[in-house]
């Protein structure tokens, strides 16, 4: 079966996002597949390439990047999120004259036209939420 | 193709929750047939009179005049909810199904997919 | 005299056994909400968050209006101010 | 059947009305506390969950602990999956 | 120099909050006379028996044992609030002082500046 | 009399970061004066830069900054907090090895103590939380 998965909340802010990974990693342990995860709220605070935890905490947002890219998972958060929470690409910090970027690896930014198709498409579709 | 039901339970204005639940709504219907139900505080949202002038921030209660424009199926909310908060339906800025426990139940039954802001 | 600011409904519960009879509550944000019931004590609430809610005329008796220059002179006039959230 | 998931206590209210009979329930996150309470009807909760917050015996019969690839398996066997939060 | 209070009322481990409220309390505690009172959702922080190895996140709880050293004046919590949740102080890692209404009304004007967490 | 502000909600995700900006303003209008602004938990999130907010929302993460700079008010935000949500000085940046840094003008990173020594001098303190 093929899911999508959603997830609202931010690293350490909200569990959400680590339950989402645990989700994530049984869904491919279990023979399923994911076709997309969407980051949307707060979750896109997931997608910062920029955070630094304490070496006795989950790196979750890591966590997420090596997920996406060791099984070629798309992990896209939602652009508009993404604007009001200072998360941006560098087609989107060249856009707003920012100094930089700071989506991590493995993140993808992109519109919210991507949550619609991947709920529709999927067999299944489960929220993490705060 | 998918048909979706939208739930929307934030209150307004606290959080930016509840203005990016209707910007999924809105363009989920540009793309499949959606449904929307209101539970707890998200009934809220549809209060007649919202004014966010002196606040700052954007009143996006308007929108919800847009809904049957762009093509939502059903637009309902959780009658027990709206009676707990002393609220009628004459309340909301737009027509409004309230539905009770088994109407809210077959709602949910006669989607494919569900998503909650 | 303490002031108690409450943000949200649910902040009610956290405080209802905290209010002393001679304090006073402000309620903000989503906490304005909570003048939708009938409250045990006697409240303000601001009023940008009342407008914004469309709940200018649906609130029960008494609840006060203010601005941010009351909410101010409040704290002032209070020795301490409890923030429920 | 319609799989129910709740991550904090105050999702209950929410859902409580939306709950059919054949219906199935998982606890997650901070949602495990219900456990401490009487419920309708019968529910799974994240065994991780229930660790991390030291409510392994404190939990109401019946209440199954179930891992994450249980917790998929009922995605799979559910119609859909509705999240309340 | 001021005395403060501190007020946990979050549960654990759902979000960071109640691990960077205990943070704050012993930072804190360096400074000033501080106490402590759980409401809520906070007296679940106490809860005996937690054990995050299998989530993979901080068992912050553990830290509660240091409160006494760190010279942690009074540690409280509401009465109300663990009956409300069918717990006893014989259920909490460290001896915990439960509070009727009248006694946390005292501890709250006893000090200079409280904090919620 | 002299406040100290506390904020615990970054921008759009919660009216705290907002509220307390109309609060800090009308302290001042009102001929009293603040020590410090401190930033915990998701209120740190205020102090990135890279925020770039729709036209039509009010953009209260730059409103905080040129309320800081133009009123000389101190605004701290937490390093524990900041580094687990990814928000960075070029110092904390260095030391973490990350490619740049995204605090906004106007914020200064700083230790849980500022938390505690505004508190304990301020007149009156007052959190805005989540």
């Amino acid at each position: 079966m093929n899911f999508a998965i959603v997830v609202h909340g931010g690293p350490y802010s909200s569990q959400a996002c680590l339950s989402a990974l645990k989700f994530a990693k049984a869904v491919l342990a279990s023979g399923h597949s994911i076709n997309r995860v969407f980051f949307y709220h707060d979750g896109v605070y997931t997608a910062n390439s920029l955070i630094a935890p304490p070496q006795d905490e989950a790196p979750v947002s890591r966590q997420w990047q090596e997920f996406g890219t060791g099984n070629k998972i798309e992990l896209i958060a939602c652009i508009a999120s993404c604007l009001r929470r200072g998360i941006l690409d560098e087609t989107e910090a060249g856009r707003y004259e920012k100094s930089g970027s700071n989506i991590a690896p493995g993140f993808t930014i992109s519109g919210l036209g991507q949550l619609i198709d991947a709920s529709i498409n999927a067999d299944r579709v489960v929220t993490f939420g705060v | 193709m998918s048909s979706m039901l939208f739930v929307f339970s934030r209150p307004p204005h606290g959080s930016i929750n509840a203005q990016e639940g209707l910007d999924a709504l809105l363009m989920g219907s540009a793309f499949t047939a959606c449904s929307v139900l209101f539970v707890g505080d998200g009934v809220l949202q549809l209060v007649t009179g919202q004014s966010t002038d002196a606040l700052g921030t954007k009143n996006f209660s308007l929108s919800f005049g847009a809904l049957k424009d762009y093509g939502v199926t059903r637009i309902a909310c959780s009658m027990p909810d709206l009676l707990a908060r002393g609220l009628h339906k004459s309340d909301f800025l737009i027509e409004v199904e309230p539905l009770d426990a088994a109407g809210m139940q077959a709602l949910i039954r006669h989607h494919d997919k569900v998503l909650n802001f | 005299m303490i002031l108690h600011t409450i943000n949200k409904v649910a902040g009610l519960a956290l405080c209802q056994h905290l209010i002393a009879a001679d304090d006073k509550v402000v309620l903000l944000e989503d906490g304005v909400y909570l003048g939708l019931q009938p409250l045990a004590f006697s409240i303000c609430a601001i009023r940008l968050d009342v407008e914004a809610r469309g709940l200018v005329g649906r609130l029960k008796e008494p609840v006060e209006l203010i601005d941010y220059s009351d909410f101010v002179s409040l704290c002032t006039e209070a020795d301490k101010i409890c923030s429920w959230f």
